[in-house]
Protein backbone atom coordinates (compact mmCIF):
# COMPACT_ATOMS: atom_id res chain seq x y z
CA UNK A 1 0.00 0.00 0.00
CA UNK A 2 1.42 3.53 -1.19
CA UNK A 3 -0.05 6.84 -0.39
CA UNK A 4 2.17 9.74 -1.63
CA UNK A 5 2.13 13.21 -1.56
CA UNK A 6 3.67 15.09 -4.75
CA UNK A 7 4.81 18.74 -5.39
CA UNK A 8 6.52 17.69 -8.58
CA UNK A 9 5.44 16.48 -11.85
CA UNK A 10 3.63 13.32 -11.25
CA UNK A 11 3.93 10.37 -14.64
CA UNK A 12 1.35 8.17 -13.78
CA UNK A 13 2.19 5.68 -16.32
CA UNK A 14 6.25 5.61 -14.81
CA UNK A 15 4.35 5.11 -11.09
CA UNK A 16 2.23 1.99 -12.23
CA UNK A 17 5.10 0.53 -13.51
CA UNK A 18 8.02 1.18 -10.96
CA UNK A 19 5.37 0.49 -8.15
CA UNK A 20 4.31 -2.99 -9.70
CA UNK A 21 7.73 -4.17 -9.84
CA UNK A 22 8.02 -4.08 -5.65
CA UNK A 23 4.82 -5.98 -5.31
CA UNK A 24 5.38 -8.96 -3.88
CA UNK A 25 2.64 -10.68 -5.60
CA UNK A 26 4.15 -11.40 -8.96
CA UNK A 27 2.25 -13.72 -10.73
CA UNK A 28 -1.04 -13.83 -8.00
CA UNK A 29 -3.11 -10.77 -8.93
CA UNK A 30 -4.75 -11.10 -12.60
CA UNK A 31 -6.66 -7.09 -12.34
CA UNK A 32 -5.50 -3.84 -12.10
CA UNK A 33 -8.07 -1.04 -12.45
CA UNK A 34 -6.44 2.42 -12.27
CA UNK A 35 -7.62 5.66 -12.20
CA UNK A 36 -6.03 9.10 -13.42
CA UNK A 37 -7.05 12.41 -13.17
CA UNK A 38 -5.89 14.88 -15.32
CA UNK A 39 -6.14 19.12 -15.13
CA UNK A 40 -8.52 20.09 -17.88
CA UNK A 41 -7.79 23.97 -19.27
CA UNK A 42 -11.60 24.51 -18.94
CA UNK A 43 -14.17 24.64 -16.01
CA UNK A 44 -17.59 25.50 -15.61
CA UNK A 45 -17.11 26.96 -19.11
CA UNK A 46 -14.13 29.72 -18.86
CA UNK A 47 -10.64 29.11 -19.68
CA UNK A 48 -8.23 27.77 -17.09
CA UNK A 49 -4.58 28.95 -17.42
CA UNK A 50 -3.26 27.05 -14.12
CA UNK A 51 -4.17 25.63 -11.12
CA UNK A 52 -2.71 25.71 -7.37
CA UNK A 53 -3.30 22.78 -5.25
CA UNK A 54 -3.10 23.38 -1.44
CA UNK A 55 -3.86 20.22 1.20
CA UNK A 56 -3.84 19.88 4.98
CA UNK A 57 -0.37 18.19 5.21
CA UNK A 58 -0.62 15.29 8.02
CA UNK A 59 -4.54 14.60 7.46
CA UNK A 60 -4.48 14.01 4.40
CA UNK A 61 -2.23 11.71 4.60
CA UNK A 62 -3.78 9.80 7.36
CA UNK A 63 -7.71 10.28 5.62
CA UNK A 64 -6.24 8.56 2.16
CA UNK A 65 -4.28 6.00 4.49
CA UNK A 66 -8.47 5.08 6.50
CA UNK A 67 -9.51 4.93 2.95
CA UNK A 68 -6.98 2.70 1.72
CA UNK A 69 -7.10 0.40 5.05
CA UNK A 70 -11.22 0.23 4.40
CA UNK A 71 -11.03 -0.96 0.78
CA UNK A 72 -8.92 -3.64 1.88
CA UNK A 73 -11.33 -4.66 4.42
CA UNK A 74 -14.26 -4.37 2.13
CA UNK A 75 -13.05 -5.99 -0.68
CA UNK A 76 -10.58 -9.21 -1.92
CA UNK A 77 -7.85 -6.77 -3.37
CA UNK A 78 -4.18 -7.09 -3.31
CA UNK A 79 -2.84 -3.72 -2.90
CA UNK A 80 -4.07 -0.14 -3.66
CA UNK A 81 -1.93 3.06 -4.54
CA UNK A 82 -2.75 6.64 -4.47
CA UNK A 83 -0.47 9.64 -5.51
CA UNK A 84 -1.83 13.00 -6.13
CA UNK A 85 -0.02 15.98 -7.14
CA UNK A 86 -0.12 19.61 -4.97
CA UNK A 87 1.37 22.87 -5.87
CA UNK A 88 1.18 24.74 -9.25
CA UNK A 89 -0.23 22.31 -11.93
CA UNK A 90 -0.54 23.10 -15.81
CA UNK A 91 -3.45 22.06 -18.01
CA UNK A 92 -2.59 18.57 -18.93
CA UNK A 93 -0.75 17.30 -15.77
CA UNK A 94 -1.76 14.69 -13.66
CA UNK A 95 -3.61 15.65 -10.64
CA UNK A 96 -3.76 12.34 -9.41
CA UNK A 97 -3.26 8.10 -9.29
CA UNK A 98 -5.33 5.51 -7.99
CA UNK A 99 -4.81 1.71 -8.64
CA UNK A 100 -6.41 -1.06 -7.31
CA UNK A 101 -4.61 -4.86 -7.77
CA UNK A 102 -6.87 -7.80 -7.27
CA UNK A 103 -6.95 -11.52 -8.39
CA UNK A 104 -10.54 -10.18 -10.56
CA UNK A 105 -11.81 -7.84 -12.26
CA UNK A 106 -14.73 -6.91 -9.88
CA UNK A 107 -13.22 -6.19 -6.69
CA UNK A 108 -10.45 -4.32 -8.55
CA UNK A 109 -12.91 -1.89 -10.27
CA UNK A 110 -15.00 -1.43 -7.00
CA UNK A 111 -12.01 -0.46 -5.14
CA UNK A 112 -10.69 1.81 -7.52
CA UNK A 113 -13.76 3.81 -8.28
CA UNK A 114 -14.39 4.07 -4.16
CA UNK A 115 -10.98 5.01 -3.16
CA UNK A 116 -11.19 8.22 -6.09
CA UNK A 117 -15.15 8.54 -4.51
CA UNK A 118 -14.01 8.63 -0.86
CA UNK A 119 -10.76 10.88 -1.92
CA UNK A 120 -13.11 13.44 -3.86
CA UNK A 121 -15.32 14.01 -0.99
CA UNK A 122 -13.26 14.19 2.06
CA UNK A 123 -9.52 14.27 1.38
CA UNK A 124 -8.49 18.12 1.95
CA UNK A 125 -7.11 19.30 -1.00
CA UNK A 126 -8.61 22.74 -2.29
CA UNK A 127 -7.80 23.69 -5.85
CA UNK A 128 -7.39 27.83 -6.82
CA UNK A 129 -7.76 28.33 -10.75
CA UNK A 130 -6.17 30.97 -12.52
CA UNK A 131 -8.27 32.37 -15.04
CA UNK A 132 -7.67 34.96 -17.97
CA UNK A 133 -9.09 37.67 -15.15
CA UNK A 134 -8.13 36.33 -12.06
CA UNK A 135 -8.28 33.62 -9.70
CA UNK A 136 -10.99 31.48 -7.91
CA UNK A 137 -10.76 29.11 -5.35
CA UNK A 138 -13.33 26.01 -7.22
CA UNK A 139 -16.05 25.28 -5.06
CA UNK A 140 -17.88 21.28 -4.39
CA UNK A 141 -20.56 20.89 -6.94
CA UNK A 142 -22.11 18.06 -4.69
CA UNK A 143 -21.61 20.39 -1.10
CA UNK A 144 -23.46 22.98 -2.78
CA UNK A 145 -26.51 20.48 -3.44
CA UNK A 146 -26.24 18.40 -0.24
CA UNK A 147 -25.90 21.69 1.72
CA UNK A 148 -27.94 23.77 0.31
CA UNK B 1 -10.81 27.17 48.03
CA UNK B 2 -8.90 28.59 45.48
CA UNK B 3 -9.21 27.04 42.13
CA UNK B 4 -5.55 27.89 40.19
CA UNK B 5 -6.69 27.46 36.57
CA UNK B 6 -3.67 26.47 34.39
CA UNK B 7 -4.85 27.84 30.71
CA UNK B 8 -4.86 24.79 27.89
CA UNK B 9 -3.33 26.33 24.72
CA UNK B 10 -5.30 25.11 21.34
CA UNK B 11 -3.79 25.39 17.84
CA UNK B 12 -5.52 26.59 15.25
CA UNK B 13 -5.62 26.16 11.65
CA UNK B 14 -7.37 27.43 8.31
CA UNK B 15 -7.10 26.28 5.14
CA UNK B 16 -7.51 27.87 1.60
CA UNK B 17 -10.54 30.20 0.71
CA UNK B 18 -11.43 29.95 4.72
CA UNK B 19 -7.28 31.21 5.26
CA UNK B 20 -7.57 34.01 2.80
CA UNK B 21 -10.92 35.28 4.21
CA UNK B 22 -9.34 35.34 8.47
CA UNK B 23 -6.01 36.35 6.84
CA UNK B 24 -3.52 33.88 8.62
CA UNK B 25 -3.21 29.94 8.20
CA UNK B 26 -2.54 29.36 12.25
CA UNK B 27 -3.01 30.92 15.17
CA UNK B 28 -2.70 29.97 19.17
CA UNK B 29 -5.41 30.26 21.99
CA UNK B 30 -5.21 29.77 25.59
CA UNK B 31 -8.52 28.84 27.26
CA UNK B 32 -8.81 28.22 31.46
CA UNK B 33 -12.33 25.81 30.40
CA UNK B 34 -12.84 22.85 27.79
CA UNK B 35 -14.05 24.64 24.68
CA UNK B 36 -16.29 22.84 21.92
CA UNK B 37 -14.79 23.42 17.95
CA UNK B 38 -17.79 25.88 17.55
CA UNK B 39 -16.61 28.03 21.03
CA UNK B 40 -13.50 27.83 19.40
CA UNK B 41 -14.30 29.09 16.34
CA UNK B 42 -16.07 31.98 17.99
CA UNK B 43 -13.27 32.77 20.16
CA UNK B 44 -10.95 33.14 17.08
CA UNK B 45 -13.50 35.02 14.75
CA UNK B 46 -15.04 37.85 17.05
CA UNK B 47 -18.18 35.75 17.51
CA UNK B 48 -18.70 35.48 13.86
CA UNK B 49 -21.49 32.65 12.65
CA UNK B 50 -19.86 29.78 11.74
CA UNK B 51 -20.11 29.51 7.64
CA UNK B 52 -22.71 27.27 6.26
CA UNK B 53 -20.33 24.52 4.30
CA UNK B 54 -17.81 24.82 6.85
CA UNK B 55 -15.98 21.49 7.30
CA UNK B 56 -14.14 21.23 11.10
CA UNK B 57 -11.39 18.47 12.07
CA UNK B 58 -9.72 17.98 15.67
CA UNK B 59 -6.20 16.41 15.31
CA UNK B 60 -6.76 15.40 11.87
CA UNK B 61 -10.21 13.41 12.41
CA UNK B 62 -13.37 15.21 11.03
CA UNK B 63 -15.63 16.20 13.98
CA UNK B 64 -18.97 17.86 14.27
CA UNK B 65 -19.19 21.66 15.93
CA UNK B 66 -20.00 20.07 19.30
CA UNK B 67 -17.07 17.94 20.01
CA UNK B 68 -15.20 19.36 22.72
CA UNK B 69 -11.36 20.01 22.58
CA UNK B 70 -8.71 19.25 24.92
CA UNK B 71 -4.98 20.71 25.63
CA UNK B 72 -2.60 20.68 23.10
CA UNK B 73 -5.50 19.63 20.19
CA UNK B 74 -5.02 20.84 16.88
CA UNK B 75 -8.63 22.14 15.39
CA UNK B 76 -8.58 22.94 11.65
CA UNK B 77 -11.29 24.76 9.78
CA UNK B 78 -11.99 24.52 5.75
CA UNK B 79 -14.06 24.52 2.95
CA UNK B 80 -15.98 21.66 1.08
CA UNK B 81 -12.54 20.08 -0.50
CA UNK B 82 -12.18 19.75 -4.32
CA UNK B 83 -9.21 17.41 -4.89
CA UNK B 84 -8.64 14.52 -7.22
CA UNK C 1 -9.90 5.37 -30.94
CA UNK C 2 -7.45 2.32 -31.14
CA UNK C 3 -7.72 -1.72 -31.14
CA UNK C 4 -4.96 -3.98 -31.42
CA UNK C 5 -4.03 -7.62 -31.25
CA UNK C 6 -0.77 -8.14 -30.38
CA UNK C 7 1.14 -11.19 -30.55
CA UNK C 8 4.52 -9.80 -28.82
CA UNK C 9 5.05 -9.16 -25.13
CA UNK C 10 2.50 -5.85 -24.20
CA UNK C 11 3.41 -3.54 -21.78
CA UNK C 12 0.20 -1.44 -20.64
CA UNK C 13 1.73 1.72 -19.17
CA UNK C 14 3.78 2.01 -22.27
CA UNK C 15 1.08 1.79 -24.44
CA UNK C 16 -0.98 4.10 -22.14
CA UNK C 17 2.11 6.69 -22.19
CA UNK C 18 2.43 6.57 -26.33
CA UNK C 19 -1.40 6.33 -26.72
CA UNK C 20 -1.70 9.33 -24.86
CA UNK C 21 0.32 12.03 -26.72
CA UNK C 22 -1.45 10.73 -29.74
CA UNK C 23 -4.89 12.19 -28.74
CA UNK C 24 -5.65 15.51 -30.43
CA UNK C 25 -7.66 16.21 -27.05
CA UNK C 26 -4.79 17.98 -25.06
CA UNK C 27 -5.91 19.31 -21.61
CA UNK C 28 -9.85 18.49 -22.86
CA UNK C 29 -9.71 15.17 -21.23
CA UNK C 30 -9.52 15.34 -17.01
CA UNK C 31 -10.36 11.15 -16.26
CA UNK C 32 -8.98 8.11 -17.79
CA UNK C 33 -9.84 5.02 -16.24
CA UNK C 34 -7.61 1.64 -17.23
CA UNK C 35 -7.98 -1.39 -16.79
CA UNK C 36 -5.21 -4.19 -17.09
CA UNK C 37 -5.83 -7.81 -17.25
CA UNK C 38 -2.80 -9.67 -16.34
CA UNK C 39 -1.92 -13.62 -16.14
CA UNK C 40 -2.00 -15.42 -12.69
CA UNK C 41 0.21 -18.52 -12.06
CA UNK C 42 -3.04 -20.18 -10.74
CA UNK C 43 -6.56 -21.42 -11.78
CA UNK C 44 -9.02 -23.30 -10.33
CA UNK C 45 -6.74 -24.07 -7.67
CA UNK C 46 -4.04 -25.70 -9.91
CA UNK C 47 -0.97 -23.82 -11.10
CA UNK C 48 -0.61 -22.58 -14.40
CA UNK C 49 2.72 -22.68 -16.15
CA UNK C 50 2.35 -20.83 -19.19
CA UNK C 51 -1.26 -20.20 -21.55
CA UNK C 52 -2.05 -20.16 -25.29
CA UNK C 53 -4.28 -17.46 -26.56
CA UNK C 54 -6.31 -18.25 -29.73
CA UNK C 55 -9.07 -15.65 -31.50
CA UNK C 56 -11.09 -15.76 -34.53
CA UNK C 57 -8.89 -13.51 -36.90
CA UNK C 58 -11.01 -10.59 -38.27
CA UNK C 59 -14.28 -11.44 -35.88
CA UNK C 60 -12.47 -10.38 -33.19
CA UNK C 61 -11.41 -6.92 -34.07
CA UNK C 62 -14.71 -6.53 -35.59
CA UNK C 63 -16.20 -7.04 -32.03
CA UNK C 64 -14.21 -5.16 -30.43
CA UNK C 65 -14.59 -2.42 -33.28
CA UNK C 66 -18.13 -2.79 -32.16
CA UNK C 67 -18.27 -2.21 -28.46
CA UNK C 68 -15.80 0.53 -28.43
CA UNK C 69 -18.04 2.65 -30.89
CA UNK C 70 -21.49 1.40 -28.59
CA UNK C 71 -19.82 2.64 -26.02
CA UNK C 72 -18.71 5.75 -27.40
CA UNK C 73 -22.75 6.53 -28.17
CA UNK C 74 -23.44 5.19 -24.66
CA UNK C 75 -21.08 7.75 -22.85
CA UNK C 76 -19.62 10.86 -22.55
CA UNK C 77 -16.32 9.46 -23.61
CA UNK C 78 -13.60 10.94 -25.52
CA UNK C 79 -11.51 8.16 -26.79
CA UNK C 80 -11.15 4.56 -26.13
CA UNK C 81 -8.91 1.72 -26.44
CA UNK C 82 -7.85 -1.90 -26.74
CA UNK C 83 -4.85 -4.03 -26.54
CA UNK C 84 -5.19 -7.69 -26.60
CA UNK C 85 -2.18 -10.51 -26.49
CA UNK C 86 -2.18 -13.44 -28.49
CA UNK C 87 -0.25 -16.82 -28.61
CA UNK C 88 1.98 -17.72 -26.11
CA UNK C 89 1.79 -16.16 -22.41
CA UNK C 90 3.49 -16.59 -19.71
CA UNK C 91 2.66 -15.87 -15.72
CA UNK C 92 2.73 -12.27 -15.00
CA UNK C 93 2.04 -11.04 -18.59
CA UNK C 94 -0.54 -8.96 -19.62
CA UNK C 95 -3.27 -10.19 -21.31
CA UNK C 96 -5.04 -7.05 -21.71
CA UNK C 97 -5.61 -3.73 -21.57
CA UNK C 98 -8.94 -1.05 -22.11
CA UNK C 99 -8.62 2.35 -21.22
CA UNK C 100 -11.32 5.02 -21.87
CA UNK C 101 -10.83 8.77 -21.61
CA UNK C 102 -13.51 11.43 -20.71
CA UNK C 103 -14.08 14.37 -19.00
CA UNK C 104 -15.09 13.47 -15.94
CA UNK C 105 -14.75 10.33 -13.83
CA UNK C 106 -17.95 8.73 -13.94
CA UNK C 107 -18.32 8.13 -18.11
CA UNK C 108 -14.24 6.90 -17.85
CA UNK C 109 -15.07 4.52 -15.45
CA UNK C 110 -18.44 2.84 -17.03
CA UNK C 111 -17.24 3.13 -20.39
CA UNK C 112 -14.08 0.71 -19.32
CA UNK C 113 -15.81 -1.67 -17.27
CA UNK C 114 -18.36 -1.58 -19.98
CA UNK C 115 -15.42 -2.81 -22.18
CA UNK C 116 -14.25 -4.98 -20.23
CA UNK C 117 -17.14 -6.85 -19.27
CA UNK C 118 -18.39 -7.52 -23.61
CA UNK C 119 -14.77 -8.35 -24.22
CA UNK C 120 -15.28 -11.21 -21.56
CA UNK C 121 -18.34 -12.03 -22.43
CA UNK C 122 -18.21 -11.94 -26.44
CA UNK C 123 -14.90 -11.62 -28.02
CA UNK C 124 -13.72 -14.48 -29.45
CA UNK C 125 -10.58 -15.39 -27.82
CA UNK C 126 -9.67 -18.59 -25.77
CA UNK C 127 -7.31 -19.35 -23.44
CA UNK C 128 -5.56 -23.28 -23.26
CA UNK C 129 -3.67 -23.62 -20.45
CA UNK C 130 -0.49 -25.36 -19.76
CA UNK C 131 -0.74 -27.06 -15.74
CA UNK C 132 2.21 -29.46 -14.32
CA UNK C 133 0.56 -32.58 -15.65
CA UNK C 134 -1.16 -31.15 -18.99
CA UNK C 135 -2.94 -29.14 -20.83
CA UNK C 136 -6.56 -28.04 -20.56
CA UNK C 137 -9.08 -24.94 -22.19
CA UNK C 138 -10.17 -22.67 -19.80
CA UNK C 139 -14.32 -22.64 -19.43
CA UNK C 140 -16.15 -19.45 -18.93
CA UNK C 141 -17.47 -19.99 -15.20
CA UNK C 142 -20.94 -17.49 -16.80
CA UNK C 143 -21.23 -19.35 -19.54
CA UNK C 144 -22.04 -22.94 -17.85
CA UNK C 145 -24.12 -20.77 -15.47
CA UNK C 146 -26.15 -19.30 -17.77
CA UNK C 147 -26.68 -22.16 -19.46
CA UNK C 148 -26.93 -24.72 -17.47
CA UNK D 1 -39.14 -27.08 -66.85
CA UNK D 2 -35.78 -28.24 -65.81
CA UNK D 3 -33.46 -26.12 -63.08
CA UNK D 4 -29.87 -26.05 -63.76
CA UNK D 5 -28.64 -25.74 -59.27
CA UNK D 6 -25.39 -24.44 -59.19
CA UNK D 7 -24.18 -25.03 -55.85
CA UNK D 8 -23.06 -22.69 -53.69
CA UNK D 9 -19.82 -22.20 -51.43
CA UNK D 10 -19.59 -21.98 -48.12
CA UNK D 11 -16.71 -21.66 -45.90
CA UNK D 12 -16.78 -23.80 -42.33
CA UNK D 13 -14.32 -22.81 -39.66
CA UNK D 14 -14.04 -24.06 -36.05
CA UNK D 15 -12.09 -22.87 -33.34
CA UNK D 16 -10.21 -23.93 -30.04
CA UNK D 17 -11.48 -27.18 -28.20
CA UNK D 18 -13.62 -27.68 -31.03
CA UNK D 19 -11.33 -26.87 -33.80
CA UNK D 20 -9.37 -30.19 -31.75
CA UNK D 21 -12.83 -32.20 -31.20
CA UNK D 22 -13.55 -31.63 -35.16
CA UNK D 23 -9.70 -32.11 -35.96
CA UNK D 24 -9.34 -28.97 -38.79
CA UNK D 25 -9.78 -26.02 -38.67
CA UNK D 26 -11.31 -24.83 -42.14
CA UNK D 27 -13.40 -26.47 -44.20
CA UNK D 28 -15.50 -25.79 -47.81
CA UNK D 29 -18.75 -27.29 -48.72
CA UNK D 30 -20.74 -26.99 -51.70
CA UNK D 31 -24.49 -27.12 -51.10
CA UNK D 32 -27.64 -26.57 -53.60
CA UNK D 33 -29.52 -25.14 -51.91
CA UNK D 34 -29.91 -22.01 -48.56
CA UNK D 35 -29.48 -24.10 -45.64
CA UNK D 36 -29.70 -22.88 -41.78
CA UNK D 37 -26.69 -22.55 -39.59
CA UNK D 38 -27.52 -26.50 -38.03
CA UNK D 39 -27.91 -27.69 -41.36
CA UNK D 40 -24.54 -26.65 -42.27
CA UNK D 41 -23.08 -28.24 -38.75
CA UNK D 42 -25.18 -31.21 -39.53
CA UNK D 43 -23.92 -31.58 -42.73
CA UNK D 44 -20.06 -30.84 -41.97
CA UNK D 45 -20.44 -32.95 -38.51
CA UNK D 46 -22.17 -36.37 -39.68
CA UNK D 47 -25.61 -34.89 -38.43
CA UNK D 48 -24.19 -34.94 -34.91
CA UNK D 49 -26.23 -32.99 -32.24
CA UNK D 50 -25.08 -29.30 -32.11
CA UNK D 51 -23.24 -29.26 -28.63
CA UNK D 52 -25.36 -27.18 -26.07
CA UNK D 53 -22.54 -24.18 -25.39
CA UNK D 54 -22.02 -23.76 -28.70
CA UNK D 55 -21.90 -20.01 -30.68
CA UNK D 56 -22.32 -19.43 -34.15
CA UNK D 57 -21.25 -17.03 -36.53
CA UNK D 58 -21.88 -16.33 -39.99
CA UNK D 59 -19.71 -13.78 -41.44
CA UNK D 60 -18.20 -13.01 -38.54
CA UNK D 61 -21.04 -11.54 -36.46
CA UNK D 62 -22.54 -13.66 -34.08
CA UNK D 63 -26.46 -15.56 -35.42
CA UNK D 64 -28.27 -17.98 -34.09
CA UNK D 65 -28.65 -21.84 -35.33
CA UNK D 66 -32.10 -20.80 -37.86
CA UNK D 67 -29.80 -18.16 -39.44
CA UNK D 68 -30.09 -18.89 -43.45
CA UNK D 69 -26.86 -19.16 -44.84
CA UNK D 70 -25.57 -17.32 -48.47
CA UNK D 71 -23.27 -18.20 -51.15
CA UNK D 72 -19.67 -17.53 -49.93
CA UNK D 73 -20.55 -17.25 -46.71
CA UNK D 74 -18.24 -17.93 -43.64
CA UNK D 75 -20.03 -19.98 -40.92
CA UNK D 76 -17.97 -20.45 -37.94
CA UNK D 77 -18.40 -22.88 -34.50
CA UNK D 78 -16.53 -22.25 -31.26
CA UNK D 79 -16.92 -22.88 -27.86
CA UNK D 80 -17.61 -20.06 -25.14
CA UNK D 81 -15.13 -17.17 -25.35
CA UNK D 82 -12.51 -17.15 -22.35
CA UNK D 83 -10.62 -13.92 -23.03
CA UNK D 84 -9.31 -10.87 -21.59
Amino acid sequence: MKIEILSEKLNPYECLQVYEKTLIAQGKWGAVSTFVGTMRDYNEGDTVQSMFLEHYQGMTEKYLYTISEMAKQRWDILDTLIIHRIGEVQPGDTIVLVAAWAGHRAPAFEACRFLIEELKSRAPFWKKETLNNGVRWVENCSSKVLCN
Amino acid sequence: MLLLKIPMSITVKFFASLREQVGYNETSINVIKPLTVAEVWAQVCDNAPLPPHILMAVNMEYVTQDKSVQENDEVAFFPPVTGG
